[in-house]
């Protein structure tokens, strides 16, 4: 079993017995868990390394070959969006360690860290694996993790959240479990790569309906309209820490799953036109939402919905430069949207909440929030020089170069929803953070400077603050990335090499 | 048809034919305690039936142990269940005074209420 | 190459400055101009290298995939534009030195952002990228956002500010489009390359133009989209000056100039700036002659100067191309001088109202005649630039030097260049009249000497326009050069190119602007009589007034709250996608069907019939019930009908596991039900009963007939066939435990990860926060202290009134405020 | 066929009726106790029904499930009982 | 040769998807969670009969003839046990709810609530 | 020697003994419990091999004591002569009686009445106690619904009852399984109170 994929599962799983076993140790408990993760982004380097040039990692776990096991692939696409989750995973985690040790949440670090891991290791494996029923599983390790994540300080408002949240994420639960059953019935095979070979010889039509199908399957979790109602009611009200994750997070895994099944398994079925009207559909949906929302964390959250649109959108156009597109922007997306949160989760430390109604001169109050504000939202809105930009010019380049009328209105609609983005996001700036700020909040700014958890306060600032500089250094990055997405959209559009490198040369190929 | 089959042949049906008749009894008995005996007994002894049945089909005595400690379970569980069952209908009051011929427990109930409260 | 360490520089300054600023107060000014100044010099010292020919470049690679690169490139253009945005920019800033009070709130942020423009509008001049043009230029629109709510207390200020970064970024964004088609239309993304190649046989290439000048026509506040930059003058005076005469609303004129050689003959291209231009010329004069506020005066003026602007730049021309070179380099020095008059005059008077300044020629003679030489300049008297400038602009449109333009055409704009520059002449007057002259009506105000240093900066930018004005031959070259791009007769900047129709039309220009002047009152009652046209930023409120309504409309409908529409929607959705895809196959009959021989049969066996009948009459009575109890009764016995239909299809190890989860889940189950009310509430669910009726049927049918009809269409036999071999060699005997165990071990163990993380999600819910736990009583609402109250750490009162929860916020009331950790994050 | 398998399909007859008939019941009620009655009836049944699956296959594989069914459905039931037991004892 | 599971059992699959998806339409949070249950069964069923007939159970030292498909029985198992945890976890969320709001009930989002309340937008500026 | 009546799981019951001699005692008594769990697991596996014993008798010792089971000191004693008799007695009792019941639920489960009857036992050992009320409740048309433990009467619903002398043979039915039970599994002092009682017709 090749190591190097092995250890984003194995070592955060450890891990988490680890911290189950030191939960009256706060301090051995944060330690361990950071260690972990550290290991993991380690990892995930060597192996996007392995990956760059387009070579497909494969693992045949437990030494069986390929549609008899389980197969575990790193492909580009797949090594990068492990790196950069981990990334994120760990920044976040030192963002919670932050506030846990100034005393400023009423998370249960005993459960949280644990449970992270557990998380940390589904989104690892979710985008690792090579076989149906193991996604199916490592979503489950995810979001079982994710339930047990959003309902920390079970407040009476989490618990209605966290309902809405897990019977949606229940029913995509089951439809996955059928769709897995539909597959099996029609190919015999899970494994991923053997399913690819093996649906060219099945019915046009029913093959179709297994894409449609797997669409709804995680258009639920990635918040594709109109299925994406839960995810601005159940994000906002959970704490910071988890909210950043689950948006930067959990809805990339779905569409990266959507990306895998509708490049790898149903390429030949031109799904594409459904793709872009409900990318067209989500994206406009999505952002009307957010202009009307009246707290931080739900205009982030609509924003998020909308955004899903355009990775969608990309997809719909499926040429190579778009998908090298979609990758871009499913970075970018990760990185500005857990700063977003974060950013948002510090607003709550200073002023107790995210109501824009109460919130007025945040720039006086504090200038570096303020200024860690606007670069994600200017990296969301799409404003230069930052990822957003350039993901954003990336996938219309692709769309102008495919210059079919589809991918017109697609561009049409993502420039409408970059301008309200802007539009949205921008009234929380002028909103909330000009003006004259009200007394209360000049009070609860003294409160907190002369509070005894400084120190806790410092470090989540200073996390939120690497985190908004990874977003800088994503843009700074973003030649050598694009060569990456470029690579990354060749193995997905071609799909010999993953097929090949998880079933050996001789298999067929579609 | 060797002897054993031809045991098998007679037990197997028998046992069902037991379970078939406690579940008639189920549907037709008008009192829940009726009922309640009706689904309980004859069951257990067309399972005890049936598993004696099979013990002669299977291939050796090994295998036919735990069959024995199925009806073992069977006998220990059914009277548990149906204790419990019949305390909590009469508690409930849903026992049709006037199928009883004789309600000594009335009489005495009273008086067990009022030591259960002590 | 210099420059993109000069750019890069800025943003060093901008990093830094803040903290300087608190070390120094304004005279960081002084230290954010260095860049700018060095920027000057070395621009100075390359032109002579380009008059020669050589082309100054650089290139830094930052996204080759994608075709963005930072390439720089020095032409005589970009060059007049640096020499125009450093060296005003300088001044400025030394201006702002003393203008800006110590204490000024917020400087640092002003000086910071002023840096980053003055970068940014560098880089926009001088790129030769199409997407770092969008780059740069987008930079100089978030950082002009910054600066015009610099007084951000103000409602108004804010207003302006988010009005100005839509109109220009939003059109930025249709530009990124126009630039991106361009790109791929003429296949490089490079400027020169584009504008020395120009691709002409593309549909999509008139498209591209528009788009890019609705960009270009935002940035440089072209009628309809000038109502942000009158607004924007709520800015303090020096970011008017740089900002909003000198340097940004120069960016949609340089663009316009800087693409016009290669695309002005396509076809909206010249109708397109031509009409814009001539009306917003006029527009803008119009409205200046009514305004009573200096600055406003001064703004509408910049809008007519801008549509003046654009019109020449995109003549594309020889001649209209010099002019354009001419005016740009006059206005720019005029109008950021007019400013900064206007500036001192506010700082000192207290009002830049006409209405409220009187007499003050005689206290500040200096500023006076400063302002003179500039409003002279913009009137286009000689000797000033403005006057050069002006007379190349009148002969490109007079016959002779129309080159590609045709003659009607050239005609038309004649007519509204001589109408605007009377209306110019009228306003430039009254400029002078309303901020310096004796007026019997008001009184006197007290007005301090400015200090020379105060002083220095509008009298150093006069006497520029006056020195070039003078010496037209120190700007020729550079403008020639520019020029050469267009064939045409030679034309030179020049005071005195003897007696051509040009001067006569300048002189008849002058004569009916004094008309006018003098004429002033009735002009006056005249634009009051007029009907008032339909103001632009009134559609532009109307718009953004519209997006919010359909926005709020639209979520009204779609974000209902509650879960059972949302779950509706998404089985809505399956049907809709995949289950119309199946519906249209089995119409169209792309799908084989089983047939008696393949299987197609009702039972496999006897049994089945009654393990279907139990799971399907416990499924049925399961939906009717209504009794929490008998509910959970069907459900176990529902379990038992799926281990008997497994036993029957000769899998004993899962019915094992069903009948295990089973009663575990029952007796979980009894656990929770216990507590919970003996019968279901039946409140109407959002749907009606039928409809959802309907639509579950419909859902299991299409899986149930997808299934049916997938097992049937199967491709190849499973691939488990394999395993039994292979676990012969590994020695096990049942299958199911093989591949549990060893083949998809991963699986099991990510099982057990599952069920343990469950487990302890289980625990954290029901055993930990006990403290959460609610006393079984009919009040319990009262009692959930600390879940939804105001956090101590809050404000009680603010955060109450801010809770979207507010019922529960005020039910929680005063609770155990005082015993909660001081937790931030209660909501 | 043989008379055994003969045998075999009366038996599983009647224990398919046998369960029809404790499922009519466990539909119809009326209290909670009958449909108690009913599911530990079918579970039974369940055992009795893969005792006869075992003895047609003369195989061991299902002895296991045999006893865990047993027990099991047992335990199940008795829980749903002690819970109706305690609701009696609130409304009391 | 014998390609597709009996109509019965097709018919008993969609029973259970429509009356679980009925079910889980509910607003009451038990009767969700039944559905949820019923649903579980669904997949499994459906997953059960990509192996389409009646046969011998997957043991290699069994009685000679054709096994059953031991894949999907493995993928069950595992599924099983899996929505179990999930279902085991829902249930302790319902007892949350009722805890909290003394209520079976899927209850609204407030806010949503609040939006749908309005009638003109809060702020056009 | 006198009957200890606490109740299960009462840490008194072997807090008297002396330390050491108490703890090999508590691992003697709970020997057979752990003993019949073994003995389960081997069944279960299907072949009495080394491994699967030991495998056994861990998970067996885990089992008992994660959940904690409660040792109760077993006093009964083991008379084999009369264990059969029981069987025997219960085994025709129990096909007898089904047989009677089946025919009722056949042809007249409309005139079927039960009867609810008191009777006092003559045995107060808890062992023996819940041994015949399960043997009581496992025969066919009988069904225990009470127990009064302190005074030892057992409320017995029968079925059919529909005459006084079937009441009569209900409760004579009770007598006999109880004095089968106690001849069965009593210990000597049990047997003793038995006879003690019945003979003295003494109902308390």
């Amino acid at each position: 079993m090749n190591v190097l994929l092995a250890v984003p599962l194995v070592v955060p799983l450890l891990g988490a017995a680890l911290t189950l076993l030191l939960r009256r140790l706060p301090t051995a408990q944060q330690i361990a868990s950071s260690l972990v993760l550290l290991v993991v982004v380690a990892d995930a380097a060597v192996l996007l390394a392995h990956t760059a040039d387009g070579t497909v990692v494969v693992s045949q776990a437990g030494g069986w070959p390929a549609p008899l096991g389980i197969t575990l692939v790193a492909d580009p696409l797949a090594a990068l969006l492990v790196l950069v989750s981990s990334v994120v995973l760990l920044i976040v985690l030192l963002y919670a360690i932050g506030q846990d040790i100034g005393g400023l949440s009423r998370a249960t670090p005993q459960v949280f860290h644990p449970i992270y891991l557990v998380l940390t290791a589904g989104v690892c494996l979710s985008f690792v694996s090579g076989d149906l029923f193991n996604l199916f599983v490592g979503f489950e390790m995810m979001l079982t993790a994710s339930y047990a994540l959003i309902t920390q300080a079970p407040t009476r408002s989490r618990v209605r959240a966290s309902m809405i949240y897990t019977l949606v994420s229940l029913t995509s639960s089951i439809l996955f479990l059928t769709g897995i059953a539909l597959v099996y019935a029609l190919t015999g095979t899970i494994n991923l790569a053997d399913i690819a070979g093996k649906l060219g010889a099945a019915t046009p039509a029913l093959r179709m309906v297994l894409a449609l199908l797997f669409l709804v399957v995680f258009g639920i979790k990635a918040a594709i309209v109109p299925m994406h109602f839960w995810l601005p009611d159940s994000y906002p009200v959970a704490l910071t820490r988890i909210s950043a994750i689950f948006a930067a997070l959990l809805t990339k895994v779905a569409v990266y799953a959507v990306i895998r099944t509708q490049t790898l398994l149903f390429a030949r079925d031109d799904i594409s036109t459904v793709l872009l009207w409900v990318a067209v559909a989500t994206m406009i949906v999505g952002i009307l939402g957010a202009l009307v929302q009246d707290d931080v964390n739900r205009v982030a959250s609509f924003a998020l919905v909308s955004h899903i649109g355009f990775m969608i959108f990309g997809l719909a156009l499926g040429t190579v430069a778009a998908l090298a597109g979609v990758l871009l922007y499913l970075v970018h997306h990760i990185v500005a949207q857990a700063s977003l949160f974060l950013v948002n989760g510090l607003i709550r430390q200073f002023v107790g909440h995210t109501s824009l109604r109460a919130i007025r001169g945040l720039t006086t109050v504090s200038p570096v929030l303020a200024a860690l504000f606007f670069v994600p939202a200017m990296s969301l809105a799409g404003l230069p020089p930052t990822s957003g930009f350039v993901a954003k010019v990336a996938l219309f380049q692709a769309g102008v170069a495919l210059g079919t009328w589809q991918a017109y209105v697609g561009i049409a609609a993502g420039v409408l929803t970059s301008a309200l983005t802007l539009i949205a996001l921008f009234r929380i700036w002028t909103r909330a953070f000009w003006g004259t700020p009200l007394p209360d909040m000049v009070e609860a700014k003294q409160r907190l400077r002369n509070a005894s958890n400084r120190g806790g306060l410092r470090m989540m600032t200073a996390m939120t603050a690497v985190m908004v500089t990874a977003g800088l250094v994503v843009a700074l990055v973003a030649g050598p990335l694009s060569e990456l997405g470029f690579t990354a959209a060749h193995d997905l559009v071609d799909g010999e090499a993953y097929i090949h490198a998880v079933l050996g040369e001789e298999a067929p190929t579609p | 048809m060797t002897a054993a089959d031809w045991i098998t042949a007679v037990l197997i049906p028998l046992g069902a034919l037991f379970s078939l008749i406690g579940m008639i009894g189920l549907v037709r008995f008008p009192t829940l305690l009726g009922r309640m005996h009706a689904a309980a007994k004859p069951d257990t002894v067309g399972l005890i039936l049936i598993l004696l049945g099979t013990a002669f089909q299977l291939p050796g005595l090994g295998a036919a142990l735990p069959l024995v400690l199925v009806a073992l379970f069977q006998c220990v569980t059914i009277p548990v269940l149906a204790q419990t069952l019949g305390r909590v209908a009469y508690s409930r009051g849903q026992i049709d005074a006037e199928r009883l011929v004789v309600d000594e427990l009335a009489d005495a109930l009273p008086e067990a209420k009022a030591r259960q409260s002590e | 190459m210099l420059l993109p360490y000069l750019i890069v520089s800025h943003a060093v300054v901008a990093v830094l400055v803040p903290w300087l600023v608190r070390a120094i107060g304004a005279r960081a000014f002084l230290v954010a101009s260095l860049p700018l100044a060095a920027s000057a010099v070395w621009a100075l010292t390359q032109s002579s290298d380009l008059l020669a020919g050589n082309e100054v470049t650089a290139s830094v690679a930052w996204i080759p995939a994608l075709g963005i690169t930072l390439d720089f490139r020095l032409d005589a253009l970009a060059l007049t534009m640096v020499l125009l945005v450093s060296g005003v920019g300088t001044v400025i800033f030394c201006y702002g030195a003393a203008y800006f009070p110590a204490r000024e709130r917020a400087l640092g942020r002003l000086v910071a952002s002023m840096a980053v423009f003055a970068g940014a509008m560098l880089g926009v001049v001088t790129t030769d990228n199409l997407f770092a043009l969008y780059v740069f230029w987008e930079l100089t629109s978030v950082s002009s956002f910054l600066l015009i709510a610099h007084n951000d207390r103000k409602e108004h200020a804010r207003r302006s500010a988010i009005q100005a970064l839509i109109v220009t970024a939003g059109f930025g964004l249709l530009m990124l489009i126009g630039f991106v088609l361009l790109g791929h239309i003429g296949g490089t993304y490079r400027i020169s390359a584009l504008l020395a190649a120009p691709p002409v046989d593309s549909p999509w290439l008139p498209v591209a133009l528009v788009l890019v000048l609705a960009g270009a026509f935002a940035k440089s506040a072209q009628a309809p989209l000038h109502f942000w930059l009158p607004a924007a003058m709520v800015a303090p005076t020096p970011v008017s000056a740089y900002l909003h005469a000198a340097a940004m609303v120069k960016g949609g004129v340089y663009l316009v100039a800087r693409l016009a050689p290669g695309f002005a003959d396509v076809d909206p291209w010249r109708a397109l700036v031509l009409t814009a231009g001539l009306a917003t010329m006029v527009i803008g004069g119009w409205r200046a002659l009514r305004q009573d506020d200096l600055k406003l005066l001064l703004a509408y003026g910049t809008v007519s100067q801008l549509g003046f602007l654009t019109l020449l730049a995109g003549t594309g021309t020889h001649v209209a191309a010099l002019a354009t070179e001419g005016v740009l380099l006059a206005h720019g020095l005029f109008k950021s001088t007019l400013f900064l008059v206007v500036g001192i005059i506010d700082h000192k008077a207290g009002t830049r109202s006409i209405s409220g300044l009187s007499g003050l020629w005689r206290r500040t003679p200096v500023l006076a005649l400063a302002s003179l030489a500039a409003a002279a300049s913009m009137a286009g008297l000689p000797p000033l630039l403005g006057f050069v400038a002006k007379e190349a602009a009148l002969a490109a449109y007079l016959p002779g030097h129309l080159g590609s333009l045709p003659r009607s055409a050239a005609t038309l704009v004649l007519i509204g260049v001589v109408v605007a520059s009377i209306l110019t002449f009228a306003y430039s007057a009254r400029f002078l009249w309303g901020a310096f002259a004796d007026k019997e009506t008001v009184a006197e105000r007290r007005f301090p000497a400015p200090s020379a240093a105060f002083l220095a900066a509008p009298v150093v930018l006069s006497a520029a326009g006056l020195l070039l004005g003078v010496l037209p031959f120190l700007v020729d070259p550079i403008a020639q050069r520019y020029a050469d791009a267009y064939t045409g007769a030679s034309y030179h900047l020049e005071l005195w190119h003897g007696l051509t129709p040009a001067l006569g039309v300048s002189t008849l220009i002058v004569a009916a602007g004094v008309v006018m002047f003098i004429q002033r009152d009735r002009v006056a009652r005249a634009q009051k009589a007029l009907p008032r046209w339909p103001e632009a930023e009134a559609v532009y409120n109307l718009a953004i007034h519209g997006i919010f309504t359909v926005g709020l409309r639209v979520t009204r409908r779609a974000q209902s709250g509650s879960l059972p529409v949302y779950l509706g929607i998404i089985l809505a959705t399956m049907l809709a996608l995949p289950g119309v895809r199946l519906l249209m196959a089995i119409i169209g009959q792309e799908v084989d069907y089983p047939q008696p021989s393949e299987g197609l049969r009702l039972w496999d066996n006897p049994l089945e019939l009654v393990v279907a009948l139990i799971l399907i009459v416990t499924a049925v009575a399961t939906v009717r019930e209504h009794r929490r109890f008998p509910a959970l009764i069907l459900i176990s016995a529902m379990g038992f009908g799926i281990a008997g239909l497994f036993v029957l299809h000769g899998a004993p190890d899962l019915a094992l596991t069903v009948v295990l989860v089973e009663t575990l889940a029952t007796i979980i189950l009894v656990f929770v039900l216990r507590r919970l009310p003996a019968v279901f509430p039946t409140r109407p669910d959002g749907w009606g009963k039928r409809l959802t009726a309907l639509l579950c049927a419909a859902a299991g049918t299409f899986v149930a007939v997808s299934l049916w009809l997938m097992t049937h269409a199967r491709t190849d036999a499973p691939v488990s066939r394999g395993f039994a071999e292979r676990a012969e060699e590994a020695g096990g005997q049942n299958l199911v435990n093989m591949i549990l165990a060893d083949f998809r071990a991963l699986d099991t163990f990510g099982e057990i990860v599952v069920l343990v993380t469950a487990a302890i999600a289980v625990a954290s819910l029901v055993l930990l926060n006990r403290r959460d736990r609610v006393v079984e009583a009919p009040d319990a609402d009262l009692d959930t202290t600390e879940e939804e109250a105001a956090p101590p750490g809050a404000p009680a009162a603010g955060a109450a009134t801010a809770s979207s929860t507010t019922q529960e916020a005020s039910a929680a009331g005063s609770g155990s405020a005082d015993t909660a950790p001081p937790d931030q994050e209660s909501r | 066929m043989t008379i055994l398998d003969y045998v075999y399909i009366a038996t599983f007859v009647m224990l398919g009726l046998g369960a029809l008939c404790a499922l009519l019941r466990l539909v119809r009620g009326p209290s909670v106790l009958d449909r108690l009655v009913c599911l530990n009836a079918l579970s039974v049944l369940l055992v009795s029904s893969i005792a006869v699956e075992a003895a047609v296959r003369a195989d061991t594989a299902y002895v296991g499930l045999m006893v865990t069914v047993a027990l099991i459905g047992f335990v199940a039931t008795l829980t749903a009982a002690r819970f109706a037991e305690r609701r009696a004892h609130d409304r009391g | 040769m014998i390609t597709t599971p009996s109509l019965l059992l097709i018919i008993a699959v969609a029973v259970l998807y429509s009356s679980g998806f009925y079910l889980l339409l509910q607003r009451s949070l038990m009767r969700v969670v039944l559905g949820i249950v019923i649903l579980g069964h669904a997949a499994n069923l459906s997953l059960m009969l990509t192996d389409h007939s009646i046969t011998l159970p997957p043991l290699l030292d069994g009685p000679a003839g054709e096994i059953s498909d031991p894949l999907p029985q493995a993928l069950v198992l595992t599924a099983i046990v899996i929505t179990f945890g999930v279902t085991t976890f829902l249930l302790a969320l319902a007892y949350r709810v009722w805890l909290g709001d003394n209520t079976d009930e899927v209850p609204d989002d407030l806010e949503d609530r609040r939006i749908r309340r309005l009638r003109e937008p809060e702020d056009s500026s | 020697m006198s009957q200890s009546h606490a109740e299960p799981g009462d840490p008194r019951s072997t807090s008297a003994v002396p330390a050491d001699r108490s703890r090999l005692r508590r691992i003697l008594t709970r020997l057979p419990t752990i003993v019949l769990l073994t003995t389960m697991w081997v069944i279960l596996w299907g072949k009495p091999e080394p491994g699967t014993i030991v495998a056994g008798a861990i998970v067996a010792t885990l089992c008992y004591w994660a959940a904690k089971l409660p040792h109760i000191p077993v006093r009964l004693s083991f008379r084999p002569l009369a264990a059969l008799r029981l069987v025997a007695y219960i085994g025709y009792d129990l096909v007898a009686s089904s047989v009677r019941v089946a025919i009722h639920s056949l042809w007249r489960p409309n005139r079927t009445s039960g009867a609810i009857v008191a009777e006092p036992l003559r045995t107060d050992s808890d062992f023996l106690l819940a041994m015949i009320t399960g043997g009581l409740s496992l025969v066919t048309g009988s069904l225990v619904i009470e127990l009064n433990r302190e005074e030892g009467v057992v409320y017995m619903h029968g079925i059919p009852m529909n005459s006084p002398r079937s009441v009569e043979q209900l409760r004579r039915q009770i007598r006999r399984t109880e004095e089968l039970f106690v001849r069965a599994f009593g210990t000597n002092h049990d047997l003793a109170e038995f006879q003690r009682r019945a003979n003295g017709g003494s109902t308390n």
